[in-house]
């Protein structure tokens, strides 16, 4: 197996994960696909390890996860109290701020 | 630490680095400030924790401040091996430029404070008493009009401030990003806090969150790309690899344009800024200035380390790049500014503009012997005394609802309150890059180092700061030479706090105009990097 | 990275051992203490702001005084030692700039101009602002009253930025008064200026701001390429490397000026704010903050860039030329009397770009001298307009009629006033006007004469307003005017005599300007044409 | 060459000096002075008259008659060196004399005719500067001197004639008047200006002594001639002159008759040494000064204003002056002396048509004069005076000189002598006509005055000066031809006359033809006017060329067409085009930034998927660059 295949399908979910950043309108669907772009980094880093033959790719992929996750304590406790002021999760809807 | 793991790969013994932990007091101070700052929160009554965390907070900044001091003549990597190894790069680079990096950011967010402590202007402080209350239910009214203050955000700018103090010092791709979101993190959150116009904020919090992750997500892919490329996230070993390794230069060039797109984000730059008007608008005040001056210190810091570290060697490659984004920052925030109506978004695009002439500062950065390094970091000193006072000036003009921010309100206000319509003048002056303060030394600054590397870019910042020009001096014209509204809006007399810190902050913007010499003394003689 | 540490070499080391060089410093700080002091008083101390204001620039009158006795006008010229009561001191090491201040004959004619006039305009606008409006509206009823000491400590202030721009021997520090000098005019516009005054403020700052920042990119470029490391005018006159460099920088430099001046396509921001400003603020602006562009020409452009300023000479001469008969045209088609007064001086900016472009020593001693005569001449223009308005409360000529009846003396001051600006021989203008044209004819004869059909329009426009103002029938409104009083008598007075005595006995102030303007020619390598027939065409005893 | 002053003579700037100081003192002084400022007024150009007689004689003693006074130096820039200096030479010290001869009187005659005028001291004061300024024009020993005291009686000529500034047309007659000199004033600037250039100096002493290319004296020569003809009233710049008229009637006689007007004669006369070095030059001036005498005769006889008629009158005598001087060496003596005797009967009939004014309520249209000779036989028999010596009655002052010059045109010979010659005698018939006609109109015939006038003569301080100035019409003439004695005087400044030489026609016979046809002039002129009544009214049913020389020619209607309307179009049409096209594009530009500000804020959606949009766009143009860049 071609490690290249794995830093094509982490391209491609990153891919994905921006897309749907664009196209989807719920925040948490939004956070998701941002989380999702995270993790298609971790597939490069991991692959990269590998194709390098280190283990550092490794190791970071773990700090990005533990990022990741302090990120969705903070992403969660701010979309949390936007919706429960709008009852609306959706992006579109915090549009005051234009111009 | 790359070593670290490198080693675990190859050899079974683990040897510990030594760490330099002098050189890093700064940041350990600052990191235990915050700590502390939690402890506080969870251990003091809450009568006490709003002067207990001031105490902390001015206190952990100051000795920041005063390690940082100690240090300034301070040149090493960290952490380093016990024994010799061919290929050992510190995470951390302390080194002149980037300890001047860290007092300025050490002394803005010490302002910043001040500002943010200030109670004497609102009831409580400009900080929402518990953000965690429905907006617009019952006990947010009651809130909102008691006296109760918050207290938590003193931590979170502490995490915010040692988060800014990594970030223009890491040496290391990996660091940075994390450096990255432990300033940003606490950022999304401090943006949401405001006390007023609390739908606003919550809105800013969410927009600077979501794109904040976002960008966040491009650094790391282009981190990873650059990994795949150099084998390694160390930006000297990024350098040197760019010689040696056999791998597509693909994956460099991707890798270098996202890490790059993630920085610019952080410094507001165009086509990369179109959060921050609006987050700026909505966050409390206080935070806005916090960002605006603190934010892209750092920033630029990093992104200089990351230019002149990791790719002095292809600096033909990204020069372009950076004219292209300096160009945009610097038309957009100048022709987008013209038409605003909200005073802070106004200082949002002036901040975009400003990114703007940075940059042109920073286009020279590789081939110029430190002068540019020297012009951008003083530019990032005066502008961010300059606009966090301006900020700063922001609390002052009061309506019913809080502060007030149309641009109609403030006709006429020089006959309210000459001093507050000089002192904005001043800074306002500054930022339209007027001699005699501080923001034309700093424009002369750049562009001066830029010249020679990139003539037509200076002639296009110089134009483009003529038409910011115009917005600055039509706040002029309404304060001074427009008739008061019916609605006028109050002056509020500020407290020792945020007097203190809007002092300081004019003082700095017209001293620096008049007498320079010894921060550009300090900028050229810290004009130095360490890879 | 470490080779920051930047070799400083000092600068004009010999002018720094002339005894006098703290004089300078002292006649610069003079009006800024002055003004800080005016600024801090209470506002209701109003009269006594306008007297210490006075007092104040009558002292700096006298200072300059002593200063122009002392002025050695024998002296030896070198690049090297052209100013004098130099001194200097470094400022910001690491960009090779000065606090450097000196004079030369050109600089120092103007300063005393300068400084003349300001006590001038003082008595003009002393009652001026009682009023709660501009001169020209009927004040609306609850307009609040405007700060008098703010008014005249931003004179002062200007004072003080007119003083350091002239006197500046360092080109970032003129750069630095010359856009900061911006500041306080742009509030006395928009303070106490008339209707239209935000516009007009905001069009004069941005548009002499896009010229400034345009210099400042050649103000860069100057240290970028001369390497010298220094922004002493005498340690760059001379490295500027030629060729495209050359021409690039002197378009920077001289696109400020031109706007400054300003020169005709870039004038167009002084009609609105001549006629939108205070008189007294008027006067200043256009009697000597524009003569700011003009004397950068010959201080800046022409020893700095010998070779572009040759360049582009028959281009700043045509639009010189342009400049006097269209702006002249224009000023007899206004209907508005303080835009007419901007628009005279337009041509007269003509004049003076033709003398200075046209590289002959009575070109360029004329032009200088037309530089002070102007100042004299359009400060006492807008001052009597000032008085005018005062009492007719519109700027708008057609409203006026039969002044001269009510107010025999206003009309005879006026009368003199434009007498002067159409360079009547016997009066200053008429030497200084005469000087730039035979100058330029020696080098540009069918320019010369072109710009002498300007005489003509020149006397249409002037005494065309004075018919319509003051001569006629009396008009009801008109018939009312108080003629002016002693205060009003004693603003005016000083500038015609000074009009007049120099129009007869003009050789002191030509004695000054002349060695500064030989040297500037000097350094553009230029010298007059000789007559082409020359002296053997004498023939003694006639040809009878 | 030149003698410089000593004793007497080093006073000579006083001449200068003491009118101006006294124009000053009435003029600075205010109403204090309006006592004795008149006396003030009157008394200095006496005092000067006697002055300039004592330096006559001293001078009269010099070596070469010539007298220069170094003042001071004035400008001095680079080669361009003046000092300002008094030339007491033969030419000069005439003029002199005239000025404060002639002057002398006037200033005594506005003594009484402005006793009940407001502005007396005011006049006065104006009186004295053009006193000082006519003087320091004719004494000046360089051009650009000159030029001052040139430009000094314009504005003294300016004031005065708008005197009565409260009247428009008083206003717009001396702003007429002004405009035109300075159209004279660019010519005479130019000349300087090319003296400079080609001989490094403007005063007579080297201008005058120098050999010149043609060209050069040329382009010199017709440039002066253009600031003469500013001066001067002369074709195509005479429509001024009438208009002056404005002012009060001791200004028409002083400036606009005897001293002001001549000074392009003078200019000519001092520029002599030029003009000898173009003959195209001088052939221009005969042709304006032909076209001008005619001009001035025809358009005198449309006018019914006596004092129009002799503002004509003087646009055409001058031509005389010019026709005169233009012919060539041995003429200016006669030019000068015309000018002199002009002097004399011009200010003559001027004083006298003032005291009909004065007489009449300040009315002065001859219409509504008539049979005055009974009521004012003072003015009367100064005003025939003054006729004869102008229409060249035999001995009176014209008559030598006028015949002088017709016989100097004929004299040319080839086609353009006679063209002049033929010219020049056309116009002393005219001038016996209109002259006749104004005289039969106010003093002849019914009296046609009105009802509420009361003619009456003047007191004595007008009616004396006039006596003498009526005297000196008829003999003055006499005096100043008598044994050459003025043209010898003349010759070290204008050159020798030439007495003998061919003639093209016998003196003699055309000394009578000329006397023929002054008296046919003069019969056509009473039969048309003395024998039936004088309508009151203007006819309207008149011949064109009535129509035309009422409306002088249609000279004011082709300024107005030509250079007036156009003018005004111009300057609407530059102060619209400087308004939306200069700064048009500068508030355009403005405007553009702002309309591409608020159009491109709108970008600024606030819809947060949107900013994320164009991060990515940035992203992807950001990596696409770099890598175009890289692998381009």
């Amino acid at each position: 197996m071609t490690p290249t295949y794995y830093l094509v399908l982490s391209a491609a979910l990153f891919s994905i994960g921006a897309v749907g950043v664009l196209v989807r309108k719920n925040a948490i669907v939004v956070f998701m696909c941002i989380e999702l772009m995270l993790n298609a980094v971790n597939l490069s880093l991991v692959t990269f390890s590998r194709i390098n033959g280190s283990l550092d790719g490794q190791i970071m992929a773990f700090f990005v996860m533990t990022v990741a996750a302090a990120e969705v304590v903070i992403g969660l406790a701010i979309i949390m109290s936007i919706f429960r002021t709008r009852r609306s999760a959706s992006v579109d809807d915090a549009n005051l701020l234009k111009y | 630490m790359s070593h670290v793991l490198f080693a675990a790969a190859t050899v079974p013994t683990i040897k510990t680095p030594s760490i330099a932990y002098h050189a890093i007091a700064p940041i350990l101070i600052v990191l235990g400030a915050a700590l502390l700052g939690v402890l506080v929160e969870a251990a003091v009554p809450r009568r006490e924790r709003f002067n207990a965390q001031i105490a902390v907070t001015v206190l952990g900044l100051i000795g920041a401040l005063v390690a940082v001091g100690l240090l300034h003549n301070t040149s090493l990597t960290t952490p380093s091996p016990v024994g010799s190894s061919e290929s050992f790069y510190g995470a951390l680079s302390v080194d002149p430029a980037g300890l001047f990096l860290q007092g300025t950011v050490l002394a803005l967010a010490l302002m910043a404070t001040l500002l943010i402590s200030e109670r004497s202007i609102e009831i409580g402080s400009p900080i929402v008493a518990s953000a965690a209350v429905v907006v617009g239910s019952p006990d947010d009214k009651r809130l909102a009009n008691s006296e109760r203050v918050q207290t938590e955000i003193f931590p979170l700018l502490l995490f915010a401030v040692s988060g800014m103090l990594i970030f223009p010092i890491a040496n290391n791709l990996l660091l940075m990003f994390i450096a990255l979101e432990v300033l940003s993190l606490p950022l999304y959150l401090m943006a949401g806090l405001s006390r007023r116009r609390r739908l606003l904020s919550q809105e800013a919090s969410l927009k600077y969150f979501l794109l904040g992750a976002f960008a966040s997500a491009f650094f790391l892919y282009g981190l990873a790309l650059l990994y795949g490329y150099a084998n390694s996230v160390d930006l000297p070993a990024i350098f040197n690899a760019q010689r040696t390794s056999g791998k597509s230069d693909v994956l460099l060039y991707l890798g270098l344009g996202l890490v790059i797109v993630g920085l610019l984000f952080k410094a507001s730059v165009a086509p990369f800024h179109s959060w921050t008007p609006d987050v700026y608008q909505g966050s409390p005040t206080p935070v806005a200035a916090f960002m605006a001056s603190c934010t892209k210190v750092a920033s630029f810091g990093a992104l200089l380390r990351v230019l002149v570290i990791g790719f002095s060697g292809s600096t033909w490659d990204w020069r372009p790049i950076i004219w292209g984004v300096a160009i945009a920052s610097m038309v957009i925030g100048a022709i987008l500014g013209v038409t605003q109506t909200d005073i802070k978004r106004v200082l949002a695009y002036s901040s975009i503009a400003h990114a703007g002439f940075i940059l042109v500062g920073l286009v020279a950065v590789t081939s110029d012997k430190g002068q540019s390094l020297a012009s951008v970091m003083f530019y990032v000193l005066s502008y961010g005394f300059t606009t966090l006072a301006a900020f700063g000036l922001l609390m002052l003009v009061r309506d019913a609802d809080g502060e007030a921010t149309h641009l109609s309100q403030w006709s006429g206000l020089a006959r309210k309150s000459p001093l507050v319509a000089s002192v904005m003048t001043i800074l306002l002056l500054s930022m339209a890059g007027i001699p005699l303060t501080s923001g034309f030394i700093g424009k002369f600054y750049v562009f001066r180092a830029a010249w020679h590397t990139a003539g037509p870019l200076v002639v296009i910042a110089l134009l483009c700061s003529a038409v910011a020009a115009f917005y600055y001096l039509r706040i002029v014209v309404l304060m001074f030479f427009a008739e008061p509204p019916e609605n006028a809006p109050t002056i509020a007399i500020p407290g020792w706090s945020a007097s203190v810190a809007l002092t300081t902050g004019v003082v700095v913007t017209v001293f620096l105009g008049l007498l320079p010499e010894p921060i550009v003394d300090l900028a050229v003689k810290a004009a130095h990097l360490r890879g | 990275m470490s080779a920051l540490a930047f070799t400083y070499t000092p600068v004009a080391a010999a002018a720094t051992h002339v005894p006098h060089s703290y004089a300078l410093v002292g006649l610069v700080l003079l009006p800024l203490v002055g003004a800080i002091i005016v600024f801090s008083l209470k506002t209701e101390q109003a009269k006594l702001a306008k007297q210490l204001s006075f007092l104040i620039s009558l002292a700096v009158v006298v200072y300059t005084a002593i200063i122009a006795i002392d002025f050695n006008t024998d002296k030896h010229i070198t690049t090297a030692n052209q100013f004098q009561f130099a001194g200097s001191w470094v400022w910001i090491r690491d960009f090779g700039v000065h606090i450097a201040f000196g004079v030369d004959g050109i600089a120092l004619v103007l300063v005393l101009m300068a400084v003349i006039l300001v006590p001038c305009v003082m008595l003009a606008s002393w009652n001026s602002l009682d009023s709660k409006s501009g001169a020209e509206e009927v004040a609306a009823p609850g307009a609040p009253q405007r700060s008098v000491k703010n008014f005249f400590g931003l004179m002062l202030l200007t004072e003080f930025f007119m003083i350091g721009v002239f006197t500046a021997t360092d080109v970032f520090l003129f750069y630095v008064f010359f856009e900061a000098m911006l500041v306080p005019m742009y509030f006395v516009i928009g303070s106490f200026g008339g209707p239209r005054r935000q516009y007009a403020a905001m069009k004069f700052f941005l548009y002499s701001l896009v010229g400034g920042l345009l210099m400042l990119a050649s103000v860069i470029g100057l240290y970028v390429t001369t390497g010298s490391r220094s922004f002493a005018i005498t340690d760059l006159i001379g490295h500027v490397p030629q060729g495209a460099t050359q021409k690039w920088l002197f378009l920077g430099f001289f696109l400020a000026f031109a706007i400054k001046a300003p020169l005709v396509p870039f004038h167009t921001w002084l009609p609105d704010a001549g006629a939108e400003a205070p008189a007294g603020g008027a006067a200043l602006l256009v009697g000597v903050l524009d003569k700011v562009g003009t004397f950068g020409f010959l201080r800046y452009c022409l020893p700095l860039f010998p070779q572009a300023s040759k360049y582009f000479a028959p281009t700043i001469l045509i639009l010189s030329v342009i400049g006097i008969l269209y702006a002249a045209f224009l000023a007899i088609g206004q209907r508005d009397m303080k835009r007419l007064a901007a628009y005279t001086s337009v041509a007269h900016f003509g004049f003076i770009g033709l003398g200075i472009f046209a590289f002959t020593t009575q070109g360029g001693t004329g032009a200088v001298f037309y530089m002070v005569n102007h100042g004299f001449s359009t400060g006492a223009l807008f001052i009597m307009l000032g008085l005018l308005l005062s009492r007719g409360k519109s700027r708008n000529i057609d409203d006026y009629g039969g002044v001269a009846k009510a107010a025999p003396i206003m009309a005879g001051l006026f009368l003199l006033t434009g007498l002067s600006a159409l360079a009547l021989p016997g009066m200053s203008t008429f030497v200084s006007e005469f000087l730039v044209l035979v100058g330029t004819f020696t080098r540009h004869k069918g320019l010369a004469v072109l710009a002498t059909t300007g005489i003509i329009l020149a006397a249409i426009y002037v005494l065309y307003l004075y018919q319509r103002v003051f001569q006629g029938p009396a008009r009801e409104k008109t018939a009312g005017f108080r003629d002016v009083n002693a205060r009003e008598i004693a603003a005016v007075a000083p500038l015609l005599a000074l009009i007049l005595f120099l129009g007869i006995f003009p050789k002191p102030v030509l004695d000054i300007i002349n060695p500064a303007v030989k040297q500037t020619l000097h350094e553009v390598h230029q010298t007059d044409p000789a007559p082409k027939l020359g002296p053997n065409s004498v023939v003694a005893g006639g040809t009878k | 060459m030149t003698t410089t002053a000593h004793g007497i003579e080093s006073a000579a700037w006083l001449l200068i000096a003491l009118p101006l100081i006294s124009g000053a003192v009435l003029l600075l002084a205010g109403k204090r002075a309006n006592k004795w400022g008149h006396l003030l007024g009157a008394l200095v150009p006496i005092v000067l008259f006697v002055y300039a007689l004592m330096l006559f004689f001293a001078v009269k003693h010099e070596h070469n008659r010539e007298v220069s006074r170094h003042l001071f130096n004035w400008i001095h820039v680079g080669r361009f060196s003046i000092d300002a200096g008094l030339l007491l030479d033969p030419l000069s010290l005439v003029f002199v004399l005239l000025i404060t001869g002639v002057g002398s009187l006037i200033h005594i005659y506005a003594v009484g005719y402005m006793s009940h005028d407001p502005g007396r001291r005011r006049f006065f004061g104006y009186f004295n500067i053009f006193v000082a300024a006519m003087l320091l024009l004719v004494l000046a020993d360089n051009y650009l001197s000159l030029y001052v005291g040139w430009e000094g009686v314009g504005v003294a000529s300016y004031l005065l004639i708008s005197f009565y500034y409260d009247r428009n047309s008083a206003a717009t007659a001396g702003n007429k008047a002004f405009f035109a000199n300075r159209v004279g004033d660019v010519g005479l600037s130019v000349a300087i200006m090319l003296m400079f250039a080609y001989l490094g100096n403007t005063s007579f002493q080297t201008v005058l002594h120098s050999h010149l290319s043609n060209g050069v004296a040329s382009a010199i020569a017709f440039m002066l001639l253009l600031g003469a003809c500013g001066k001067s009233g002369q074709f195509p710049l005479q429509t001024w002159l009438p208009d002056a008229m404005e002012g009060p009637t001791p200004v028409s006689a002083l400036i606009h008759a005897a001293t002001m007007v001549t000074a392009g004669v003078y200019l000519i006369a001092r520029s002599a040494a030029i003009f000898d070095q173009s003959q195209s030059a001088r052939t221009m001036i005969t042709i304006i000064g032909a076209i001008t005498l005619l001009y001035g005769c025809v358009s005198a006889f449309g006018q019914d204003d006596l004092k129009k008629v002799l503002a004509y009158s003087t646009v055409s005598q001058i031509g005389y002056m010019f026709l005169a001087v233009g012919l060539g060496p041995g003429v200016y003596a006669i030019g000068i002396i015309h000018l002199l005797g002009h002097g004399f009967f011009k200010a003559a009939l001027f004083l006298s048509a003032g005291s009909v004014m004065h007489a009449m309520n300040d009315r002065i249209d001859m219409r509504r004069f008539g049979g005055l000779r009974t009521v004012m036989p003072i003015t009367f028999a100064v005003f025939v005076c003054g006729y004869l010596a102008l229409i060249g009655f035999p001995l009176a002052t014209g008559f030598w000189t006028k015949d002088k010059i017709i016989e100097a045109a004929f004299d040319k010979g080839g086609t353009s002598g006679w063209i002049l010659g033929i010219a020049a005698l056309l116009g002393a018939g005219l001038t016996a006509a209109y002259m006749t006609r104004a005289l039969v109109m106010t003093f002849f015939g019914e009296k046609r005055w009105e009802d509420d006038v009361h003619p009456h003569e003047a007191p004595k301080s007008m009616t004396l000066p006039m006596i003498v100035l009526g005297a000196l019409s008829l003999v003055g003439g006499y005096l100043l031809i008598f044994g050459g004695g003025v043209q010898h005087w003349l010759t070290p400044s204008v050159g020798p006359s030439v007495e003998e030489g061919v003639h093209t026609v016998n003196p003699t016979v055309l000394s009578i033809l000329t006397l023929v046809v002054i008296a046919l002039g003069a019969y056509g002129a009473y039969a048309a006017y003395g024998r039936k009544a004088v309508p009151v009214e203007k006819p309207v049913a008149v011949s064109p060329i009535t129509r035309a020389a009422r409306k002088n020619i249609y000279a004011d209607a082709f300024n107005e067409a030509v250079l007036m309307k156009p003018g005004q179009w111009l300057s609407r049409a530059l102060v619209y085009f400087d308004n939306r096209g200069v700064d048009g594009a500068v508030t355009g530009l403005a405007a553009g930034m702002g309309g591409s500000s608020s159009r491109l804020r709108r970008m600024q959606t606030g819809f947060v998927r949107s900013y994320a949009l164009s991060m990515l766009g940035g992203t992807i143009a950001v990596v696409a660059v770099l890598l175009a860049v890289r692998f381009q």
